[in-house]
């Protein structure tokens, strides 16, 4: 069995420049290399990932019956590592001052985001786990490794003792699938399904019971997010930024995969569990989110309220529902990359991240204080603004596919969760400075990421046809 | 100038208040004369439209050719005629006479102000809103569309608000400006309900073809009955019949001349006017014409006993004019449009006379409580005679206008209407023989009572003069235009019964069964003024303290206006209150501001789920799967 | 550490312990399947299987409930000794093998040290958390609901067929190569996380106070 | 011979059991060892059906192998944080590192 | 109306925003060019809406001017012209955005003596503004509703930023409740598209396909849209944002708040409700007259108690926007054109009122009526467009209101007599509290408090000029507003007698 280890091109790119930036971390002093070098290698990498990955497009192969490499691989490819490189760019000043060793930091980083990539383009049960242990692994040390922050260790050690349980039972679901299967295979799974489970349908209940929990954990899902706000709380910064981004797009990406194809057969027995999971989530989020002080925490659980939205898309499963689920990913991602390197950016500057901190910022940094504004206010789905049209997009597709009611409490929770955006920016811009109101200016890195990542948001929000295209020929794959 | 040009009668002062409204501080003299010369062209041209209307009795009939008589364009049309309103113009007897009256008062008051608001800071301003009325005015009683009517109906409402309030610094001038305007606002209400509802059955605005609907019965009965009853209403908040009399004794705070032009001559008798216009209509329903009788017979006495005691000489007028106004709503309401049309006539002369008249005592006093007054005949030797003359016409002496007028009314009362109806009529006509002559006397008469005053006071100078002998002189004869000779002469088909009649055109003869009663009460109430308050008036003090209950009850009004207040304070705001305490505490506080905070109180509650222990985080993964679990269980098996 | 590691004192009252507990526990049920397997009820393996059994399930209560922490990790010992076992009877050697290496050797040492480093040797007595019942029954729940979902179904009846080490290799090298590469830049995360994160923070200020 | 449900209870069993573990415990390291058990429960479930059902293939036994692997990962990484909570608060009771809550 | 007006139209919405992009780029302290840029911008508008309206040919097409540019199509669930941007405009639209055009200029002229943030006030505006053009000429659901919201986005950064009073509380407020209404609107629109089954958001294609969509399912939409679009509208009971929004805002706001994005409300209520969804609107209607009618006689009672001349226009909005229901309840032709003339008349009236007043706050930072006396000595121009103002507002004849509300009485008289009855009374009630109003404030005593108040800036009174003129000429010769929207709604509007 001959493996093309050339479809793998960009992962291992990814891998090659974590092995070098460790190296060169390791021999700091003899080669005299600053921590931004570092920085600056990763993101070299990671650029060459992505501008390897553009080659893959409309490519259909697979690596050893292992990793598909398609439409979709190709579309999360592209997402991940920019993510990266948005993360690494947007945060190289935060990671020098407050992260214990940079080098391990980026290194992390880019493995993550290999893990990350062959979660979403894994063909096989086996594979799929261990690219989320691998992706996991390193979001646990991540977590930890903020120099000098008490909460850092907690956040990890909840993370990780909870993850362990949480992959324990994924794993025990694994087993009933593989047990009742006979096979890890997506596509051997499928067909096995399809042939009717009377034999064991308990098992398998269970089984899809064990792997909702087990995923929903990674993807945050209500009752299994509860380690969401401690962690992103408690973690550094660009860590956190990089939760709520690479790990969730992963995860939904699995998610996509593993429900529309090998568990596709059995879609009467889990859509049920994803829809009061759904709804859970997205009224346990928003509604909690009202309550928080600090503006990490308060993302977070913006962030689970998001995953409630998301998860509607599984309860409508079908190709339109998917690709405006990526659609609103992508979005999504955009957005809240440019509120969270905003908010490095003012972190940097001012070491704060209570919201009541952010008084009026609209006088001592009004372009930042701006950004911000444009952040929350796509985040909670307000016109000309990517989160308006990729939710409109998603709850339509989902209202479409007979869902009106589970689209309507969306939109009520979307709803309330511009109160608690707006108390942000409330702070922002009706109140006067505490303390010096001189005003200051930020890197030119941070004018750069969040400049573009802005502008984005606007594009996205208006002429999102190109992000809609590539989703949706990136789903087709999976319902073709 | 044919009668289809009658538009053009609204349409100069109009011009003219808009050119004053916008530049009267330019303008020399703030353009006092343009509105002057503008009321004077007004009268020119009504007079040519009149002489053309003569031209058009056919053997004593008014047979105008089609359309001779009318101008129209469309203003609004919904839906090819779905809703079509058009302006049309109409002129018939009734608008002639109102024409003749509104154009040629209009002008002597214009002239009489020249005098009179001299030196007036919003001297200008004053021209402009007068010449705005005549506007409104002209059109209310030119046009043949009932929307144009409301139309100038509001618009004279307005100009009256704005005059009344003229001297806005005064707070009772404003309080009474907004009194007059939401009283008749409270009329206007029934008006426009009841012009939609004629809509509503006969599909049209125009007079002519809701007459014609309803004379072939096209109508229901109840229908047009309630229909008429809120036109009514419209009229009666207008002429200020009881219970909507309260807001005309305040209106007196305006500019006297206003109060002649205004609340004595012209805008008050619109609802006169309405009614007599809607009276093809009215006879469909006798029950409507009876409430009208019936409203305007408890006005006229009801007035007139209110102005036995009135203390200022403009709200005695202005007690007169609404019980005058009763007695030509008695006469349509005995369905006589010729008498109440005849009355409005001679009434609007020599009650604008008095207003005037009064107007140059208060100019030369600075006095208008009567009891301040007395002995100006000596000062005034003019105004002394022209304000007798009036008053003798306005007490129905013979043979003075007022007589022939209150003489017409009174035979229609007997012979239409009841004994009752006639008798109570004749003690209305008494007792306003007794207060005119009270006035007359304490004003003219008797010894000066405020000596500064007497001093102060002086003959007025001509140009206010001049239309006091003028409107004297018609106030002596005006009362002849019953007679067909002298309508002849003047060129009309005959006296005011053969020109301004709905039904048959009947001609005028002397009744003297009806006549010597009423000369004779005439005469006995001024023999009992005199009697009373003659010379140093004693058997007056006497009286009051003989009844002062009475007295009491009488200068207050009967209390009417203090229940309206009550009711306005207690009733209106209490209910205006309790609604936006309402609105405050249910609607917004508990609905708005009460839904927010649950939801804020379930984000608190559900916030302590987060306990920071990873046992209990781990709890609620499990627990979460076993729900999972239990429910698949329990599906399958 | 090596010095603060008071295994000696501890081994000889663990290992009594554990004699008193095989004593107890294990002769009757011991007795109970020879008198099975004599009587011919059971075939040797079901002997084998029912010994394992009973020992993982001892060790696995014992590591659940023992207080003592040192207590609990060395009967995880027991259950994973026992699991192995199991994996023998099913036939695959290599999987015993490497479970009883990994976990006997590796895992249990590094928790053992975990332990020490911990100051468990100091306390070893651990009372358990506030939400036990609860734990109790969800647990219960759970393990019945499993159960009752692996037992209803129709698993026909297959037999174990034993699989030898060199298909083992050769299906591992040529399928599964990805996976292997995975685990490995895995287990270099995880080594080289571990390392960073027991390491004390270089030197600074405010890392004093943080760890004081 | 065995049947294969005998493996399948023992897996269910142990799960619950460690299960327990996680929920009851307050020492970190307690709970990575209850969850070792789970993580044996799944061994077992895998290695039971490769046998069994899947022979030929017997993709569960490599699924175990990694599983042990990373099991033993898990442990080494676990403590590391552990240790380094440790050091901050002088204490490896979950109970007691929660100022991260609400 | 030449289809190539539509370049025009679309500008309409292009050239706010481009304002609003300028602006920022206009460094902050150059007032003077910032003045400039707005002012000629507005002016821009204003003329373009003036051109569009009276090139508007009522006996033409219903739309007119209709553009498109196809945006995202064949994608998802978007099939061919999936979402376009379309523009094109009918009667009712026309009279629509003259009316914006209007109020725009006025506002934008009352702006220019903002001290604090003159700028980003602008900027936030426009964007405003570029919302509601956008939302009346836009014939593509999806932008439809996308310019809707932004519509009401930049509201709550001017309220909280340049307000006054409890300017916090009343922006989030208004913020909340008006976001919170669309959330039905959103859930209708959904249900719209899926009930359809269209793959495209064209609102043309939807005027077709509307219809067919099955009773049931129209009877649960309509009140979606209708307390949707109605709470921006100001419908009782979700009015409570109104009165207290109005009062913080800053008087530009307010202007355009009340003068046009209540009227955004009914027009959407027109659009999606009576246009889309017949048969519900057949079914609804009199909970549409019995909601006016409430509205109106409730809106008019709380005013004649509120103490603060804003709250009291707040409430008279209430109750003014009451008719406009209730005439779009009314079903016929006459009742809906009486709306939506109404809903200009309203627009001009109540801006001009907020112009007065915040001219009149800026200088005595104080607003309560008893507060006041004899202002008309002091302010006398303030105090006569006060009056034109008034008088319009409670219908009289000559005035705008008169127009309009004669239509709504005449066509709820032909539905339901007792309403319309009802109705008119409400007029009078309207006079009353008005008339109090003015006794107290304008007439009586000087109160030498306010001794040293000026009268009205000539930016203001330039803006009242412009809005007491349109006030008189509706008033006085309305056929070109009831043509084109009388015309619109007949042929426009299915099963509406």
């Amino acid at each position: 069995m001959d493996l093309d280890y050339s479809l793998l091109i960009p992962e291992i790119i990814l891998g090659l420049t974590a092995v070098g930036v460790t190296l060169a971390d390791a021999f700091r002093r003899e080669l005299k290399v600053t921590p931004t070098a570092l920085a600056g290698l990763a993101v070299l990498g990671a650029l060459g990932a992505l501008i390897a990955s553009l080659f893959y497009i409309d490519e259909s192969k697979n690596f050893g019956g292992l990793i598909a490499i398609d439409n979709f691989t190709a579309f999360f490819r592209i997402l991940l590592t920019g993510v990266l490189i948005v993360v690494i760019i947007g945060s190289y000043e935060f990671v020098e001052r407050h992260i214990r060793n940079v080098g391990e930091f980026y290194s992390l980083l880019l493995l993550s985001t290999v893990g990350g990539i062959f979660m979403t383009s894994a063909q096989e049960l086996l594979t799929a786990y261990l690219s989320i242990e691998l992706l996991s692994f390193s979001l646990y040390v991540a977590v930890s490794l903020a120099k000098s922050d008490i909460r850092s260790g907690e956040a990890g050690l909840k993370y990780v003792l909870l993850g362990g349980v949480a992959s324990a039972m994924l794993l025990y679901g694994l087993s009933l699938i593989y047990g009742t299967a006979g096979s890890t295979t997506y596509s051997e799974i499928a067909s096995s399904f399809s042939g009717g489970i009377e034999d064991f349908e308990l098992a398998v209940l269970i089984g899809l019971a064990l792997i909702v929990g087990g995923l929903g954990f990674k993807a945050s899902a209500v009752p299994f997010h509860m380690w969401t706000p401690d962690a992103y709380e408690g973690a550094p910064l660009p860590v956190t930024a990089y939760l709520s981004a690479t790990s969730k797009a992963a995860t939904f990406g699995l998610l996509l995969r593993v429900f529309s194809g090998p568990l596709l057969p059995l879609i009467d027995d889990w859509r049920w569990m994803l829809a009061t999971m759904s709804v859970a989530t997205m009224v346990v989020g928003n509604l909690v989110a009202l309550q928080q002080t600090n503006i990490k925490r308060l993302l977070a659980y913006s962030s689970i309220g998001q995953v409630g939205f998301m998860l509607m898309a599984f309860v409508a499963l079908s190709s339109d529902a998917s690709s405006a689920l990526l659609l609103h990913l992508a979005g999504y991602l955009i957005t809240n990359l440019a509120v969270f390197s905003a908010i490095i950016a003012f972190h940097n500057r001012t070491g704060h991240e209570e919201i009541a901190q952010f008084r009026g910022l609209a006088e001592t940094q009004p372009y930042l204080a701006l950004v911000i504004t444009v952040g929350l206010f796509s985040l909670s789905g307000m016109p000309l603004l990517a989160g308006f049209a990729t939710k409109f997009i998603l709850f339509q597709s989902v209202a479409s596919e007979g869902y009106l009611w589970l689209a309507a409490v969306a939109v009520i929770m979307s709803t309330v969760s511009l109160y608690y955006y707006l108390q942000v920016i409330r702070q922002m811009y009706l109140y006067e400075p505490t303390g010096d109101a001189s005003r200051w200016r930020l890197s030119p890195a941070g004018y750069g990421v969040t400049g573009i990542l802005s502008a984005a948001i606007v594009v996205v929000g208006v002429y999102f046809g190109p992000v809609f295209e590539a989703a949706d020929r990136a789903t087709r794959v999976l319902f073709s | 100038m044919g009668m289809e040009q009658v538009w053009l009668l609204p349409a100069i002062p109009a011009g003219v208040f808009v050119v004053l409204a916008l530049f009267n501080r330019v303008i020399p003299r703030r353009g006092d004369f343009i509105a002057v010369l503008g009321m004077a062209t007004v009268v020119v041209l009504a007079l040519l439209a009149v002489i053309d209307f003569q031209g058009s009795f056919v053997d004593g009939v008014f047979s105008p050719a089609l359309g001779e008589n009318t101008y129209s364009f469309t203003w609004i049309d919904i839906g090819n005629g779905t809703l079509l309103i058009k302006f049309a113009t109409l002129f018939d007897g009734i608008t002639a006479v109102m024409v003749i009256v509104v154009s040629f008062v209009a002008l002597m008051v214009f002239v009489f102000s020249i005098g009179y608001m001299h030196g007036e800071e919003r001297y200008g301003w004053y021209f402009a809103v007068l010449s705005l009325f005549a506007a409104a005015m002209l059109l209310l009683v030119t046009t043949n569309s009932l929307i144009f009517l409301y139309f100038a109906w509001e618009g004279v409402g307005l100009t009256s608000y704005l005059l009344i309030g003229f001297y806005w610094e005064r707070q009772s001038a404003a309080e009474a400006a907004k009194k007059a305007f939401i009283t008749t606002r409270i009329g206007d209400v029934g008006l426009l309900i009841g012009i939609i509802l004629l809509w509503r059955a006969s599909g049209t605005f125009n007079i002519q073809e809701i007459i014609e609907f309803a004379e072939e019965g096209g109508f229901g009965e109840t229908y047009l009955t309630v229909t008429m009853l809120f036109l009514f209403a419209g009229a009666a908040g207008k002429s200020a019949q009881f219970p909507l009399h309260v807001w005309l004794p305040d209106a007196m705070e305006g500019p006297t001349p206003v109060s002649a032009l205004i609340h004595a001559a012209t805008m008050v008798v619109a609802g006169v006017y309405l009614v007599a216009r809607m009276m093809p209509v009215y006879d469909e329903v006798l029950i409507a014409r009876d409430v009208v009788l019936y409203i305007g017979l408890f006005t006229a006495i009801f007035a007139a006993s209110m102005g036995l005691v009135a203390n200022d000489i403009k709200r005695v007028l202005a007690y007169s004019t609404v019980s005058q106004l009763g007695f030509m709503f008695v006469a349509l309401g005995v369905g006589s449009v010729t008498a109440a049309m005849f009355h409005l006539l001679t009434h609007a002369f020599f009650k604008s006379l008095l207003f005037l008249g009064s107007g140059s005592v208060i100019h030369a006093t600075e006095r208008q409580e009567v009891e301040y007054l007395g002995g100006l005949r000596r000062k005034m030797p003019i105004t002394t005679l022209t304000f007798t003359i009036g008053g003798l016409a306005l007490a129905g002496i013979i043979p003075l206008a007022g007589f022939w007028s209150k003489d017409e009314i009174l035979l229609e009362a007997r012979e239409e209407g009841s004994m009752f109806v006639y008798v109570v009529l004749a003690t209305a006509a008494m007792l306003t023989a007794i207060y005119t002559t009270r006035v007359i006397l304490l004003t003219f008469f008797g010894k000066p009572r405020d000596q500064h005053a007497f001093d102060h006071a002086h003959e007025s100078p001509p140009l206010m003069l001049l239309p006091l002998v003028t409107l004297a002189s018609l106030a002596l004869i005006a009362g002849f235009v019953a007679f067909d000779g002298v309508g002849e002469a003047l060129g009309f088909a005959g006296g005011i019964g053969q020109v301004v009649v709905t039904h048959a055109p009947h001609e005028f003869e002397f009744h003297p069964d009806v006549a010597w009663p009423a000369t004779i009460t005439a005469l006995l109430g001024v023999g009992i003024g005199v009697a009373y308050w003659g010379g140093s008036a004693v058997r007056a003090v006497r009286a009051r303290e003989w009844a002062p209950e009475l007295h009491a009850l009488l200068a207050n009004r009967y209390y009417m206006d203090d229940l309206y207040q009550a009711i306005i304070d207690r009733v209106f705001l209490g209910l205006a209150s309790v609604v936006s305490r309402f609105d405050k505490s249910v609607v917004n506080e508990s609905g708005v501001d009460g839904g927010a905070q649950t939801i804020n109180w379930f984000g608190f509650r559900l916030k302590f789920l987060q306990t920071g222990r990873i046992p209990n985080y781990a709890l609620g993964m499990a627990l979460g799967v076993l729900v999972f679990a239990v429910i698949a269980a329990s599906s399958v098996s | 550490m090596l010095d603060r590691l008071p295994l000696p004192s501890q081994l000889d009252r663990v290992i009594l312990l554990g004699g008193t507990i095989a004593a107890l526990a294990f002769t009757p049920i011991l007795i109970a399947l020879v008198v099975l397997l004599i009587v011919d009820q059971i075939s040797a393996p079901e002997l084998v299987f029912w010994l394992a059994f009973t020992l993982i399930v001892a060790g696995a209560l014992g590591a659940v409930l023992l207080p003592n922490i040192v207590h609990a990790a060395l009967s995880l010992v027991l259950t994973l000794l026992g699991i192995s076992a199991i994996y023998l009877l099913l036939g695959q050697e290599f999987l015993a093998l490497a479970q009883i290496l990994v976990y006997g050797g590796g895992v249990t040492i590094l928790l053992v040290f975990g332990l020490m480093m911990t100051n468990a040797a100091d306390d070893p007595i651990v009372s358990d958390g506030s939400q036990k019942p609860f734990a109790a029954g969800v647990a219960i729940l759970l393990g019945v609901i499993f159960a009752a979902g692996l037992l209803d179904a129709s698993w026909g009846d297959a037999e174990a067929t034993a699989v030898s080490l060199q298909a083992f290799g050769t299906r591992l090298f040529d399928g599964y190569v990805l996976p292997f590469i995975i685990v490995g830049v895995l287990l270099d995360v995880a080594l080289s996380g571990a390392l960073l994160l027991a390491r004390p923070d270089a030197p600074e200020p405010e890392t004093e106070e943080a760890a004081s | 011979m065995i049947p294969l449900e005998n493996f399948l209870l023992l897996s269910a069993i142990l799960f619950a059991l460690g299960f327990y573990g996680v929920l009851a415990r307050r020492s970190a390291i307690l709970i990575l060892m209850s969850v070792e058990l789970m993580l044996a429960a799944v061994s077992i479930n895998m290695v039971a059906f490769a046998a069994y059902l899947d022979p030929e293939r017997f993709t569960g036994l490599i699924f175990t192998l990694f599983i042990i692997a990373i099991a033993a990962a898990e442990v080494g990484l676990a403590l590391g944080i552990v240790l380094r909570v440790f050091r901050e608060r002088r204490t490896a009771m979950v109970d007691e590192a929660s100022s991260l809550k609400w | 109306m030449s289809d190539s007006d539509g370049y025009l139209l679309l500008a309409l919405f292009l050239v706010p925003l481009g304002t609003a992009a300028l602006l920022m780029l206009i460094p902050s302290r150059e007032r003077s060019a910032i003045v400039g840029l707005t002012g000629l911008s507005s002016f821009a508008l204003f003329v373009a809406s003036v051109y569009l309206f009276v090139r508007f040919d009522f006996e033409g097409a219903q739309f007119q001017g209709v553009q498109a540019w196809d945006w995202i199509e064949n994608v998802g669930f978007l099939g061919e012209h999936g979402i376009q941007i379309k523009v094109g405009m009918d009667g009712m639209a026309a009279s629509m955005v003259l009316l914006t055009g209007i109020i725009g200029m006025a506002g934008t002229w009352v702006s220019w003596k903002i001290q604090h943030r003159l700028k980003d006030f602008f900027i936030l505006f426009y964007v405003l503004l570029a919302g509601v053009f956008g939302t009346f000429i836009m014939l593509d659901l999806f932008f439809w509703f996308l310019l809707y919201e932004t519509a009401v986005l930049p509201m709550y950064l001017l309220i909280a930023v340049w307000g006054s009073t409890r300017k916090e509380y009343g922006a989030m407020k208004l913020m909340m409740m008006l976001v919170g209404a669309s959330i039905m609107i959103f859930t209708a629109i959904f249900g719209i598209i899926s009930a359809t089954g269209t793959d495209t958001f064209d609102l043309q294609v939807l005027f077709n396909a509307g219809p067919g969509i099955p009773r049931d399912t129209q009877l649960l939409l309509f009140p979606l849209i209708a307390f949707g679009c109605g709470t921006l509208g100001g419908m009782f009971p979700f009015h409570s944002w109104s009165p207290d929004g109005h009062a913080a805002a800053p008087t530009a706001v307010s202007m355009v708040h009340a003068g046009v994005l209540m009227k955004l409300g009914a027009f959407g209520i027109i659009r999606l409700g009576f246009q889309l969804l017949p048969e519900g609107a057949e079914f609804w209607a009199p909970g549409l007259i019995v909601i006016g009618i409430t509205a109106a006689l409730y809106g008019a009672i709380s005013a004649m108690r509120q103490t603060d001349l804003k709250l009291m226009s707040g409430y008279s909005s209430v109750s003014h926007m009451g008719y406009v229901f209730m005439g779009l309840g009314t079903l016929n032709v006459i009742g809906m054109s009486g709306a939506v003339l109404q809903m200009f008349a309203h627009g001009v009236m109540t801006a001009l009122f907020f112009l007065l007043i915040g001219g009149m706050y800026d200088q005595a930072h104080n607003r309560d009526i008893p507060n006041f006396s004899g202002m008309a000595r002091q302010m006398p121009i303030w105090t006569v467009f006060f009056v034109i103002g008034g008088m319009a507002s409670l219908g009289l004849p000559g005035m705008s209101g008169f127009v309009a509300e004669v239509h709504i009485f005449i066509g709820a008289f032909r539905a339901y007599p007792v309403v319309g009855a009802l109705a008119v009374l409400t007029a009078a009630i309207t006079a009353t509290y008005l008339l109090r109003m003015f006794a107290q404030v304008f007439f009586g005593e000087m109160n030498t408090r306010w001794s040293d108040l000026k009268e009205i800036t000539y930016a203001e009174r330039a803006g009242a000029t412009v809005l007491a003129a349109s006030i008189l000429w509706l008033g006085i010769w309305p056929a070109p507003w009831v043509d084109r929207i009388s015309t619109t709604i007949a042929n426009s509007i299915p099963g509406v007698s």
